[in-house]
């Protein structure tokens, strides 16, 4: 481990909300936890109520960084096929080209298709049919093929 | 009333709609930006969507995904805060046409609002005095000449979609006319996307202040006094008070009635602002409408003992103004823009809030969305508190401000509070000799 | 007027008198003892000197410590806020001996009003309705017993100089009086230094009302509305309102004028609280007088619109009271008194604030000496921090007061704020049915 | 790991908000603990005006570890003598016992005698003679006698 790959580990964690890291490799071990103070910020729960307010998935999978995560680039209705009655474009198991439709948000009447970023194999859908997704949503996990 | 309200906004305007929504037992929507994650707004609401990457456009401008937003979550209204979609009319057409409340006026109102020589025409045919100048648009720089040698030097140029000290220039005599007049017209395009101008006669040293409006879906219109806006830095508002230690009973009284019967004119609906020039001889010019609410509102909530968002979201729910009386300010207000700014050059200072305190007890109100450990991101507005003083009378308020400022412990970024501290300190201020060239006389004591 | 105040308190009383002091450009001596070192308080003053160890008798009780203190920065004056030495005569008195003025009444009225029974006396003889009861000091337990039989039980005994619900021994009917009177005069000893007891009738779920009084040095006495404190936890105040809703206009007349009669009687100076038991049947009666500033003091600052403390600094100046109206209150207030303690069972917790963030926006006022990071000492009162709303009315009050109590973030320790949200939801306490039972019930439901 | 390795560390560290960093490289092993966020609070200066406020002197010196500090018991004024005609009760380089009379501190028009803790030699004296003291606030520095 050198001070090369500890500095990029750094710039790797800018970006992200990760609060610990362990590692170990060749017999060097590098344990990093982040700015806790802030993460201690926790308002109150906002009065009583049905609906959960949508929130981020985590993805927290073993080997989930040699996985391609498709996001939904707009707020919508997530919908897994053109009609209630169609088959849905992907399953888990499908084989997918970069291209191909995956699934349909739906906004202001519009249908958009999301289309697979990468060749590869979907190893997981994340979102129910039907469900509202955010922006920046993580809607399929998938295997790329090397 | 509502049971769910959509804010299309964020920072403190959005926590300040948060806040009326939930004294109202509204819930809240919030949408974001990424770089918005951790902000107020998106902690205090019941619901939270991101909308789009950090750039406006894609966000908080971004008019489908906020209506998608609104429909998912079965939002019945949507409160647009100020600046983003608070004045596009079409955007409050949308709202309409998807069965979705906007919290604000018609979209006629909106659309005459933002456009400046327009509404001047309209105000001159109804009766409202306007600073002289053109009748409408400039056809070219001929009718510009012809209108400045009649109404006299200095003049000034301005956008009629413009807004905020841009597409502005004034000109002192024949020669300037030529240039000033293309430079407008380019700057203008380039802002608001309309090349149109107008001209107007350019009155130095003169007060700017506002009276507040509310009208109902019925028609009922009232006022709620007047703000004091003149401490400003090219054409933008820093420091705002109420009542305005100039106007006298009298000239409240008639700046009401002008304020009313500017509203009236263009049949407005929900709360509004009626801007004028007030000469030091007390003549009054109507400068233009503002069709939201107001950065500077809290002045007059404090000295009024009311509520202007709650009323905002009232009166666009249907429901009517029953008050009796003529409301009377109590004591004196007066609000500071702290922004993340270098204090002495005015740029933008964003970053990370490494510690931060506020000001309390009485009189102080602190509107803000800032807290200990968050990142001011570089993308939007840099306005990140209001600080509000309230006191028995405008020498209390002052001195309330100024303990205040020094109280205020924000560390990690620039901030406008030492600004306001001389500006606090400044005689001038303080014995309310204030006009819209109180800050170059500051910053230039010689001049 | 003084150019140098010493503030002979901490917390946020020290906070909310330095602040008054500034706004009126007072100069302020802090004194600290050596747990307090990194307090608000001395970091918002302009002077601050160390004057003992922890220990509250060696600091903050120490008067030699507190006066030479003043001597040697020529401060001309001591506020000595609530609690600690602010009853105490003897202090007042070396004040006088030492040329420096006490921001309080007179040691004769601060004397009478350590002793209830005494007060109690001089009352009843000017005409101010007071519970029945012993006419003075008790002189043992047959007198007790005669006096108990003839006021009906349940009856209480209280010590004469006691306050605060120590030494206090509810008596429900005659075989009770020996062991009471005997364990009240032990407490009475040990809490006050002295065992004079009395007995009155005890008169259960009524309200606690008081009223606001100002006087100046040439006799001139004015009021300044009621408070509702009827929030009690033995016979401590939680939560305070003003108005109450209960006090008509009728009632808020006679109250005002009992109130100026009560003050009258004893010459009272400066601003001083008398406290009222009110039955259901609008029967009052005089309980208390109370010859400082209240912690509840800024719920009648809110609708009154007017700074008591800096009042209090001005008339020990020798200013008299000017204002000729009857003061009206506009709107309503409700304080909340957020202490440093376990929410179930009210035991201090002491220790580090790891995170704070105060509640904001219209309406909300906080005086605090907390801030991030800063340790609660265990060694004085738990109270951290006061939260108040203000609004057009109660229930807008009620209203802000949630979401504001909803906002407030303080980490690392425990708080009473959860226990003010279960008082501010209960519907009882919404609809202004509450009375000194009203904690008991909340707890005890089915009692 | 070299001294360069963890200066270069320390400078990444830095810019970021990591709280912690554990590492521990072929034998070595280094643990990184960042500031306490506390310590950034600073009150504004208050205002203007001549009085300065009375500060607790920091005395930071040399060896200060061997030497006994008397500090004032009590608020008050300090004086070096009996009375201004008198000479000072002790000088730097006066050899004092154990409960001799070094100064007065004059508190109500009292004069309280602070008396030596230690046998041994003034080093230093901290305070002039007329000047305001606080509680706790050091006077002397006295270099015991072993």
């Amino acid at each position: 481990m050198e001070i090369e790959d500890i500095k990029a580990l750094l710039e790797l964690l800018k970006e992200t909300d990760v609060t610990e890291l362990e590692l170990e490799k060749e017999g060097s071990k590098v344990k990093i936890t982040r700015g806790r103070f802030y993460a201690a910020i926790e308002m109150p729960q906002q009065g009583p109520g049905p609906a959960a307010p949508p929130q981020l998935k985590h993805v927290e999978e073993a080997g989930t960084e040699r996985l391609v995560t498709v996001t939904a680039p707009l707020v919508g209705t997530f919908y897994r096929a053109s009609s209630p009655e169609a088959p849905a474009f992907v399953e888990v198991g499908t084989i997918v080209k970069k291209g191909q439709v995956l699934c349909i948000v739906e906004a202001m009447k519009l249908m958009n298709e999301i289309e697979s970023e990468a060749d590869g194999v979907i190893v997981k859908a994340l979102v129910e049919n039907g469900q509202p997704v955010e922006y920046g949503e993580p809607l399929f996990l998938i295997e790329p093929s090397v | 009333m509502f049971k769910k309200i959509l804010i299309a906004n964020r920072g403190e305007i959005a926590v300040r709609v948060i806040r009326a929504c939930r004294e109202l037992g509204i819930r809240t929507v919030a949408v974001y930006s990424e770089a918005d994650k951790t902000n107020m707004h998106v902690r205090l609401a019941d619901e939270t969507i991101c909308i789009g990457p950090a750039s406006a456009e894609q966000s908080y401008l971004n008019v489908p995904a906020i209506l998608t937003t609104a429909e998912i979550t079965d939002s019945e209204a949507i409160h647009p805060g100020y600046g983003f979609l608070s004045e596009n009319p079409q955007f409050a057409e949308a709202c309409a046409a998807s069965g979705i409340a906007f919290i604000g006026p018609t979209p006629e109102n909106i659309r005459l609002g933002g456009d400046k020589s327009k509404a001047k025409q309209v105000m001159k045919r109804r009766g409202v005095p306007v600073v002289p100048g053109s009748d409408g648009p400039l056809s070219g720089t001929d009718s510009a000449v012809k209108i400045a040698k009649k109404i006299g030097f200095p003049a000034i140029i301005k956008a009629s979609m413009g807004g905020g000290g841009r597409g502005m220039k004034i000109i002192n005599n024949e020669e300037e006319i030529q240039d000033a007049f293309f430079m407008a017209q380019r700057e203008a395009l380039a802002a608001f996307g309309s090349s149109e101008l107008y001209i107007e006669k350019y009155l130095r040293n003169v007060r700017h202040i506002e009276v507040q409006v509310l009208a109902d879906s019925k028609g009922r219109i009232i006022h709620l006094g007047e703000r004091e806006c003149s401490i400003q830095r090219r054409h933008q508002k820093l420091i705002e008070e109420a009542p305005s230690c100039f106007v006298t009973e009298k000239l409240r009284k008639r700046l009401g009635e002008l304020a009313i019967k500017a509203a009236r004119a263009i049949k407005y609906r929900n709360i509004g602002t009626v801007e004028f020039i007030v000469t030091p001889e007390e003549e009054v010019y109507f400068m233009e409408f503002n069709t939201r609410v107001q950065v500077e509102h809290p002045v007059t909530e404090m000295v009024m003992g009311m509520d202007l968002v709650k009323q905002q979201i009232l009166l666009a729910s249907g429901q009517p103004i029953t008050a009796k009386k003529v409301f009377k300010p109590r004591g004196a207000a007066i609000e500071c823009r702290i922004n993340a700014e270098d204090p002495d050059r005015f740029i933008p200072c964003p970053g990370k809030i490494e510690f931060m305190h506020q000001p309390g007890g009485p009189g102080i109100r602190v509107d803000t969305a800032a807290y200990c450990g968050w990142t001011v991101p570089s993308h939007y507005d840099s306005l990140i508190a209001k600080l509000i003083a309230y006191g028995s009378n405008r020498q209390e308020a002052i001195a309330r401000m100024r303990r205040a400022l020094d109280e205020f412990v924000i560390e990690g970024i620039k901030t406008t509070i030492p600004f306001h501290k001389r500006v606090l300190e400044n005689k001038d201020f303080i014995e309310g000799r204030i006009d819209t060239g109180f800050i170059d006389r500051l910053n230039n004591p010689a001049a």
